[in-house]
């Protein structure tokens, strides 16, 4: 009408500016404190693991036999280990291995996971029969299974891939073999969810057809919980590690990892408490900075939290 | 010694942190099931902790001598005490003993045991107390059946109906046979728990002292320690394969003691002769391919002299060890000390050696002749202590410009003799392996046979062989053929040692440590005599516990 | 105006149940049950009834987002019933849909532009600047101002959202509209902006609309005719102003009844017709009648023969056995009986 | 529900029989030797006996054929002539036998039992009474102080491996305290006063640290359950009503919130047993965990092959009960 | 329309604000009203315009984010805000009844129906537990669903839309309260269960004599069962008055505005729907200025400056605008 409402109303119009989604979840997220402590630590010790061995340039298999079961010092700032290994050079050494366990055997949990929630989930044909292979994997029981097939493959993959990465691979491929079946639910779940709402139907109503409806209105939406299990993931697969060198199947005894350190310094708690200190720390300060940085995300990628 | 009556003393509680799955020590080898079964069954005649055999059901060793063996070796009798009685109250007979042979050689039934019968033709009840063995050919060494913990007597009246395909089914005789030792069988729980009670007929009146036995397992070997050490809920824990400044520090708390001794067992590098490489297919490991650099015994010579064995010791063993470089390091009469230049660590001589025989170091820190590196692949099966020693040799041999490989196998596939596995230590698919092997009581001819040129495991035999380098010499198979003609003790020591000298000289085994065996023993339990010739618990029925 | 655009011709949509141990099938929920009409172009067809009556499964069958039991929709001729894989998406440009709930249908992590752009991106060559361009076209058209084009769904009002999605249905310029309840979950200051721009744009389109509702008030303002379903079927379809003047079906003019109107002073004096009990579950319509449980003019025949959907009047549908008798008295005992039924009553109910 | 119940039981068959497939063909490729654990000084010829004697040497299809006849046949059929002393036919059926003890593995896994059933069923009762509680006190002040550190410590908790801590606690209690034992004595029997003081204090500690773990997640849960069921509507109606703070959470909410919690609980308890493997080691608690490791370690196939199947089971029953349990604690769920 | 010297219920200047991580948001703001018993108000606006807070502000019923910042709440004289935790306790058990909109959340999915109805009666009229499944049947009756002995043992989801819905009333009526607020309760059912509904609360409220809130946004609800009207918008009351006189004479642009953009079942199509353009307010600050002034067709630059208190434009009716519909133009006040 007036000019005056025409000033007002432009004066409403004029909102914030243009937000993109990601800005949402990073600004929620960074308000967590928990999740930002949690990516501290986390982003810590990953560049120590990645850069420490360039300060810290003790070779983590040398023994300098004559300085063993050492408690901290300036020389071995960790101690030493009873084969006189310096510990802070295999802790970070074994880092490497854990972290790296534990990403690559998320990564393939989560793309199994993924896969066969989101066929389930979309295609009605395939949601008994990968169900039912869900059901199976799930009852299977993994710990003999895992020892079989660590004594069954480990010499095939060590002539082709050399000692350590055929272990490696196999160690990662098992573990995330095994746990994909979680997130495969979820996925799931949250895909026939999905799949109901309207602007599925609305891509349906346009002629896209099923795998780009998939990729681009499944997949991002079913994200949140894919990032929520990949944290929980690599939290269990690092542990699930630990778990098998304890029962001796995790990865040859010259190649540390954190579980291994652990377990083997176990006997040595009361000599050097500095051999199963270290470790110990390293491996519950990952984890639990994971599950906290799994914790944000949940928040910031829920949208109640959020608010619209 | 001061108790003199049976069962005062209460319960006696065990640990094996490795649990007995059974109590038959013909169907199951394992030193754990023969040691548990020990407290029951008992064999004619045992070695003391010195590895002298020692009558036990009998009141003599037959020999020659005495006219226990006959003059031409192939027969031996052995006359059973008066008055032994199995724990049910009925006596113990020859035919006990004839039955016990046909058990364990009945083809069907898996004896475990079978090669203490090696040999045997014929086992006789002569009459209720005599049993007459007959060998096929001479045996300068006829103690084999009957004597030691791998060939106790079986009661024949209990395992009657358990021959042969009937054997394994026996459920309830496995788990508790009846015996003549100082305990019964009260209750077993395979692979966890046995109680035992004093035997009331147990034929020394005064013993033994303690009135019931807690036989536990399971666990590992540093918390079965601590059990005895530190807590000292446990009474006595065997076998304590764990690194000595952990026991040392567990001793330290007063509880117990850990005690140790030495038998014949020697952890061990053996040298393959053969070359392993994969490129050769079916041939690979066999004696067609000699391998491109160990046979030269200047190599095989630096690799041992680079070896600080005193830290093997140190590290893994402790008391329990000592460095050595025979083959055959006890009984004392057959200890060479022809090869002591091993003991003392010389990695300069080891490069003077190398350097001589024209190994030159690369610029990559690993010597080359001829376009072959000094690169080894050493295998062993997993076990910590193991695998620390794989680290400090790994480390010792890169000094010299050996570059070395680590490969640990499970135990089971390890030592498994499957065929299709190509892990098994006799295949040998590496150039270097580590184990220990010993020989049970106290005469090394079978051992030391196994280096003959027969014995080379190769497709043809399924790799069921003993000679692991791959060791072959006429030399040496001459003097296998003569110890076993040989009946006087010196003649075969002299052989004995000249055979563990040769596999020296020739670089076929690297020996580093002569083990003995570790255990654990409250401070209150005495009478515990350590023995590695038989079984730790042989004299048991002597235990008791200090006021 | 005259020729038929969508002609429907006995659609049936039956959902299978599973049940018991093999999970055999033990019936069938009729959600829509066996459906003729016809949608002439340029016209709005409302589309009216109760919750759970089948209105969405008419219009997602009509547009082939189900498949039908039986039964053939032909749209411009062709019929999409028998259409497969590529044809059907060929056929997709010239049958959209407009959603209820506009939060729902725009994927929440979508730019506004990139789901406007959707349509063309599968069914056009456009280069990327040409669709730019169409979007902002598009943008203009239903009123959003093109520099929302980078924001996302969340960032818009309800009808800001809807616009979005009445957008998107326009991209490929489509002849037919299935518009599902496009503004039941707005806000009544709203819901005008929606309605307002909708009838704007079928002026200058020519659009045909398939409006679905139950607010029977924005029915009569937008619709040229008027359909009210019961239970999986059409019991009448007539002429707005025939439907809402002279409802011939019980249950149309119960409906109409129960509808309050913004008006104390009419409200005082209208008389209600207070339907008893509750709609039966179409998994298990009664006998006879849909509506014989709830119906206050119910007779015996109602609860043993279906009635047939038939033409009462001129364009005036209904199925109704009031209808059978004498045409003008049947009318009259209608009213009468619903006069009588009005007096809210604490009987038992029907079901 | 109840054709619900038949259904996923139809359903379990094909599932299992293809799981015990797998378990016995992977198992089977193992080149793992039952022989191989015997002392080096048992020659190679009588390794071979013995494996004879073992009948290792058949073909895999009559193999797999035996052991599903002597599982699923013979074996039922002892149990329940054992319980009921009924007598079918002669009585004289091949059982399952373990390579190692040479005796029925069925009987080996029954007497292992009571003891795994008590330290774990205990670990379970003993974590569900820690994680509700905290799980919610912690959704009812979200974001207090005890809320945070609840949250910490559930996620340390999570984050130990049990061997560690198992360790830790012997190492503390039994070693320098000396106040419970390290071994667990499984002869051990409640007949008085004192001996029930002993099985307490043997059981402290194996079921802590199974407790500990499973509590940490449980509480993730609970909380998680808690947040969800506080903010629905239903909860607004109940103080409306008038109800007391306590009322609402305890009984409202509380119920709703176990209701998913239930369910976990009840497909944890297999896993339990799995987890329990490592317990069961550290404290010498001989069950079922440590019979399985044992059987692996003794490449003892038959045992492993039983005990791994049994697992299956267990953890198929227990999804099915589950789903059950959810059907009758919600009855907004009839199975149909 | 009973002139009492007390009100039920008065509430003056009632401001709640929800602290959130985005700033605070002033949902309720100076909101003042009463009523007497047995009179039923009806309560509309737009969503979001701060309907259900205002009444869950009265009951002591918000979220832990919440706060109310100021003003009085006097049921029957006694001040509810000050009131300790025990009368609080029992005004809302005894004194209120509160029908949520969705019958299906808000009833408690696990528990039977009687014993949600019952929980109430034991504890605020200390009856037995047959007694109270009696008056629980008693109540089921009441609002007419059959076979009420037998329903009492049904869960919620046994229940359809409609009968939930009585379900609800059934126990905000439990304990015979004095006022009943009833939070948009039809606003999920079908028009036809609707109807029955408001039949019921008709018939129910010449029974009970209660008075009555009833909340909605269907200005055809109100129409037909207020007797007096409340219009809400940006937290705030903006205009109330006796139905009819509301209807006739609207006086706040808002109303009218809402008034003007409904269509009508009744009467043939206008050509085009009126609309109310621009956004609903923004609650982040407490209102300086009149806060529907952006959308308003009638805003001169008082509006914009002072925000309007509310003036009396009849009996029993005032509004809160600077504008007056009879002139045109500003008021004087
Ligand atoms: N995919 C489906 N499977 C089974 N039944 C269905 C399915 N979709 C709809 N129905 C049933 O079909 C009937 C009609 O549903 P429809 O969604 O068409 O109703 P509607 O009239 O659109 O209702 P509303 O007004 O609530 O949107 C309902 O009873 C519904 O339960
Ligand atoms: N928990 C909360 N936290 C923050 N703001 C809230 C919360 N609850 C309500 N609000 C805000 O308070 C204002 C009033 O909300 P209220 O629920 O009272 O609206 P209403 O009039 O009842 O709307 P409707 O018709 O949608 O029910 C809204 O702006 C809303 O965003
Ligand atoms: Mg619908
Ligand atoms: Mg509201």
């Amino acid at each position: 009408m007036s000019d005056q409402t025409r000033i007002v109303a432009e004066a409403v119009v004029e909102e914030d500016a243009p937000r993109s989604l990601g800005r949402d979840v990073w600004d929620q997220f960074t308000r967590h404190k928990g999740a930002m402590a949690g990516t501290a630590v986390f982003l810590f010790i990953v560049l120590a693991v990645i850069f420490g061995p360039l300060i810290h340039t003790i070779d983590p298999t040398y023994s300098d036999f004559r300085a063993r079961n050492q408690g901290m010092s300036w020389a071995h700032p960790m101690g030493t280990d009873n084969l006189g290994k310096d510990m802070l050079a295999q802790v970070l050494q074994g880092g490497r291995t854990s972290l790296l366990v534990g990403v690559v055997a998320m990564a393939i949990a989560m793309f199994f996971g993924t896969l066969v929630g989101v066929l389930a989930g979309y295609f009605r044909r395939l949601d008994g029969p990968l169900m039912r292979l869900t059901d199976l994997f799930l009852a299977l029981p993994i710990l003999p299974l895992l020892l079989v097939i660590i004594m069954l493959f480990r010499d095939t993959l060590r002539s082709t891939f050399g000692p350590e990465t055929g272990i490696f691979l196999l160690i990662v491929f098992i573990i995330g073999i095994t746990s994909w079946m979680q997130t495969a639910r979820i996925v799931r779940g949250d895909v026939l969810a999905l799949k109901e709402r309207e602007f599925v139907l609305a891509a349906k109503s346009i002629g896209t057809p099923a795998y780009r409806i998939i990729l681009r209105h499944i997949m991002p939406n079913i994200l949140s919980p894919i990032m929520v299990s990949a944290t929980l993931g690599i939290a269990t697969a690092i542990i699930t590690e630990s778990a098998l060198s304890f029962l001796g199947l995790g990865f040859p005894s010259d190649f540390p990892t954190w579980g291994r350190l652990l377990y083997d310094g176990a006997n040595f708690m009361t000599i050097t408490p500095s051999r199963v200190f270290w470790p110990g720390l390293v491996l519950s300060l990952t984890v639990l900075s994971v599950n906290y940085i799994g914790d944000g995300l949940r928040d910031a990628l829920d949208p109640h939290i959020r608010g619209r | 010694d001061g108790h003199s009556e049976r069962g005062s003393d209460g319960q006696l509680n065990i640990i094996y942190w490795q649990a007995p799955s059974l109590l038959n020590p013909y169907l199951s080898g394992g030193t754990k099931e023969l040691e548990a079964a020990s407290l029951v069954l008992e064999p004619l005649a045992r070695y003391d902790e010195t590895g002298t055999m020692v009558p036990w059901l009998v009141d003599e060793i037959p020999t020659v001598a005495n006219g226990g063996v006959s003059e031409d070796l192939t027969q031996i009798t052995w006359t059973i005490s008066e008055g032994i009685m199995w724990s049910d109250g009925t006596p113990l007979t020859a035919a006990d003993a004839v039955f016990t042979w046909q058990y364990c050689t009945d083809p069907a039934g898996g004896c475990a045991q079978l090669s203490n019968y090696n040999g045997v033709s014929n086992v006789e009840a002569v009459d209720d107390s005599t049993i007459r063995i007959t060998f096929d050919e001479p045996k300068p060494f006829p103690y084999g059946p009957f004597v030691g913990a791998q060939s106790p007597i079986l009661q024949q009246a209990q395992f009657a109906d358990c021959t042969g395909e009937a054997a394994p089914t026996c459920t309830e005789e496995n788990f508790a046979p009846i015996g003549t030792g100082p305990f019964i069988v009260t209750d077993f729980k395979a692979n966890d728990v046995a109680t035992f009670e004093a035997n009331e007929n147990y034929r020394v009146a005064s013993q033994p002292a303690f009135a019931t036995v807690n036989f536990k397992g399971g666990g590992d070997a540093a918390s079965a320690a601590r059990s005895v050490l530190e807590t000292g809920e446990f009474d006595y824990a065997w076998n304590l394969q764990v690194e000595p400044e952990i026991l040392t520090q567990m001793e330290a708390a007063g509880q117990g003691e850990v005690v140790s001794a030495f038998g014949t067992s020697v952890e061990r590098l053996m040298v393959n002769f053969t070359n392993p490489s994969a490129d050769l297919g079916d041939e690979r490991g066999t004696v067609a391919h000699p391998h491109p650099f160990l046979t030269d015994t200047a190599v095989t010579r630096a690799l041992s002299l680079a070896i600080e064995r005193n830290i093997l010791v140190e590290a893994g063993y402790g008391a329990a060890g000592r460095p050595t470089c025979n083959v055959l390091p006890a009984p004392e009469v057959y200890a060479s000390t022809n090869n002591d230049w091993c003991l003392e660590y010389n990695p300069d001589e080891a490069n003077r050696l190398l350097d001589e025989a024209g190994w030159e170091m690369g610029d990559d820190g690993v010597r080359v002749k001829d376009g072959v590196r000094l690169s080894v692949l050493y295998q062993t099966s997993t076990n910590s202590v193991r695998q620390g020693t794989q680290a400090l040799i790994k480390q010792m041999w890169e000094a010299i410009g050996v570059e070395t490989e680590l490969r640990n196998i499970d135990g089971s596939v390890f030592f498994g003799g499957d065929q299709s596995s190509p892990d098994t230590f006799q295949k040998f698919f590496a150039d270097i392996e580590m184990y220990t092997n010993n020989f049970d009581g106290t005469d090394p001819e079978a051992y030391m046979g196994n280096w003959a040129c027969s014995e080379i495991p190769s497709p043809d035999n399924l790799w069921l062989g003993n000679n692991m380098p791959r060791f072959c010499s006429e030399e040496y198979d001459a003097m296998v053929v003569e110890m076993s003609q040989t009946a006087a003790l010196e003649d075969r020591a002299a052989l004995a040692i000249a055979m563990n000298d040769m596999l020296m000289d020739a670089g076929a085994i690297i020996p580093l440590i002569h083990r003995g065996g570790v255990s654990a023993r409250a401070a209150s339990l005495e009478g515990v005599k350590m023995n590695e010739w038989d079984s730790e618990l042989w004299n048991i029925a002597e235990w008791s516990r200090a006021e | 105006m005259s020729d038929t655009l969508v002609e429907v011709r006995d659609l049936r949509m039956y959902f299978p149940i599973y049940k018991g141990v093999l999970r055999r099938k033990v019936g069938e929920v009729k959600a829509v049950d066996d459906l003729n009409f016809d949608i002439k172009a340029g016209e709005t067809l409302g589309l009216v009834g109760e919750s759970g009556c089948g209105k969405s499964t008419t219009g997602r069958a009509i547009l082939r987002l189900y498949d039908p039991t039986s039964g053939s929709v032909s749209i411009d001729g062709t019929d999409v019933v028998q259409l497969e894989g590529n044809d059907l998406r060929a056929q997709r440009p010239q049958m959209q849909m407009i959603f209820q709930d506009p939060q729902a249908c725009l994927n929440p992590r979508m730019k506004v532009a990139d789901i406007i752009a959707e349509p063309l991106r599968e069914h056009s060559d456009m280069s990327a600047e040409q669709r730019r361009e169409r979007v902002n076209e598009l943008m203009d058209a239903v009123g959003l101002a093109r520099r929302f084009a980078n924001r996302y769904p969340h960032e818009f009002s309800g009808g800001q959202r809807q616009r979005i999605g009445i957008a998107r249905a326009l991209a490929l310029n489509p002849k037919f509209i299935v518009c599902d309840e496009p503004i039941a979950a707005l806000d009544v200051s709203i819901q005008a902006q929606v309605v307002n721009l909708l009838e704007d744009l079928q002026k200058e389109l020519g659009l045909t609309y398939l409006f679905i509702s139950h607010d029977l008030s924005m029915v009569r303002h937008l619709a040229t005719r008027v359909a009210v379903m019961y239970l999986g079927k059409i019991v009448e379809l007539a002429p707005r102003a025939d439907l809402y003047n002279r409802p011939k079906h019980p249950y149309t003019q119960a409906l109409l009844s129960a509808v309050p109107t913004p008006d104390p002073t009419v409200e005082a004096t209208r008389k209600h017709i207070i339907l008893q009990g509750d709609v039966p579950s179409p998994a298990k319509p009664p006998k006879g009648c849909n509506f014989c449980t709830r119906c206050p003019a119910v007779m015996p025949i109602c609860k043993e023969v279906e009635p047939t959907f038939k033409e009462h009047g001129a364009g005036h549908f209904a199925a109704c056995h009031l209808l059978e008798q004498d045409q003008s008295e049947a009318g009259e005992l209608s009213q009468k009986q619903a006069e009588t039924a009005e007096t809210p009553s604490q009987q038992g109910e029907t079901t | 529900m109840f054709a619900f119940t038949i259904r996923r039981l139809l359903i379990s068959i094909p599932t299992l029989l293809a799981i015990s497939f797998i378990v016995f063909a992977i198992l089977d490729l193992a080149p793992s030797d039952p022989t191989g654990n015997l002392p080096l000084t048992i020659p190679p010829e009588v390794r071979q006996q013995i494996r004879d004697s073992l009948g290792l040497d058949e073909p895999f299809p009559v193999r797999y054929a035996l052991w599903l006849k002597q599982f699923f046949i013979n074996e039922p059929l002892n149990l329940i002539e054992g319980w009921t002393g009924w007598q079918f036919g002669d009585g004289d059926r091949l059982r399952v036998t373990s390579w190692a003890t040479r005796s029925p593995v069925v009987d080996l896994i029954i007497e292992r039992l009571p003891q795994t059933l008590w330290v774990v069923g205990m670990s379970q009762v003993v974590a569900v009474i820690i994680a509700v509680p905290i799980g919610v006190i912690s959704a009812y002040k979200q974001y207090s102080w005890f809320d945070q550190i609840g949250t910490f410590v559930s996620m340390v908790g999570f984050s130990i491996p049990t061997f560690f801590t198992g360790l830790v606690f012997i190492v503390f209690f039994s070693v320098q305290l000396q106040w419970f034992p390290s071994i667990y004595d499984t002869n051990h029997e409640v007949t008085d006063w004192d001996s029930f003081v002993f099985q307490i204090k043997q059981m402290i500690m194996p079921t802590m640290v199974l407790a500990l773990a499973t509590a940490a997640q449980l509480s993730r849960y609970m909380r998680a359950s808690m947040l969800d069921n506080l903010q629905q509507d239903y909860v607004r109606t109940a103080r409306s009503k008038g109800l007391t703070e306590r009322v609402v959470v305890t009984i409202h909410v509380l119920r709703n919130s176990m209701i998913p919690v239930v369910t976990v609980i009840a497909l944890n308890i297999p896993t339990i047993f799995g987890g329990a493997i490592i317990t069961e080691q550290i404290f010498r608690v001989n069950g079922i965990g440590q019979l399985l490791i044992i059987g692996i370690q003794g490449a003892d196939i038959p045992l492993v092959q039983t005990l791994t199947f049994i697992f299956a089971v267990l953890i198929v029953l227990f999804n099915l009960i589950a789903d059950v349990l959810y059907g009758i604690l919600d009855p907004r769920i009839r199975y149909e | 329309m009973r002139d009492t010297p007390q009100p039920l219920l008065d509430v003056t200047a009632l401001k709640t604000v929800f602290h959130t991580r985005s700033g605070d948001v002033h949902a309720v703001n100076e909101v003042s009203f009463d009523i007497a018993p047995g009179e039923l108000v009806g309560v509309v606006g737009e969503s979001g315009s701060g309907k259900s807070v205002t009444m869950m502000s009265l009951m002591g019923l918000l979220p832990k984010s919440a706060e109310i910042s100021g003003g009085e709440v006097l049921f029957q004289g006694r001040n509810v805000r000050g009131m300790d935790r025990n009368d609080l306790l029992a005004f809302r058990g005894r004194d209120v009844g509160v029908v949520f909109q969705d019958p299906m959340t808000s009833l408690n999915p696990v528990f039977n129906v009687g014993y949600q109805i019952t929980d109430r009666l034991r504890k605020y009229m200390g009856l037995s537990r047959a007694d109270a499944r009696k008056r629980a049947a008693e109540l089921l009756a009441l609002v007419g669903i059959p076979d009420p002995e037998q329903r009492l043992r049904d869960y919620p989801h046994q229940f359809s839309g409609g009968m939930r819905q009585r379900v609800m009333i059934a126990i905000a009526l439990a304990c015979d309260p004095k006022l009943l607020i009833a939070d948009e309760p039809t606003t999920a059912l079908d028009v036809t269960i609707q109807a029955q509904i408001l039949e019921l609360v008709r018939e129910l409220r010449q029974k009970l004599d209660m008075g009555i809130i009833w909340i909605t946004h269907d200005l055809g609800v109100v129409a037909g069962i207020a007797d007096r009207v409340l219009v809400m918008y940006g937290g705030q009351i903006v205009e109330q008055g006796p139905v009819a006189e509301l209807f006739a004479n609207p006086q706040h642009p808002y109303t009218r505005a809402l008034l003007e953009t409904l269509p009508s079942v009744t009467e043939e199509r206008s050509e085009r729907l009126r609309t109310i353009e621009g956004q609903p307010p923004s609650l982040n600050a407490a209102p300086s200025s009149c806060s529907f002034a952006p959308r308003c067709r009638h805003a001169f630059d008082r509006c914009l400056r002072e925000n309007p208190t509310r003036i009396d434009v009849g009996p029993r009716h005032d509004a809160a605008c600077w504008w007056d519909p009879a002139t045109g133009g500003p008021r004087n006040v």
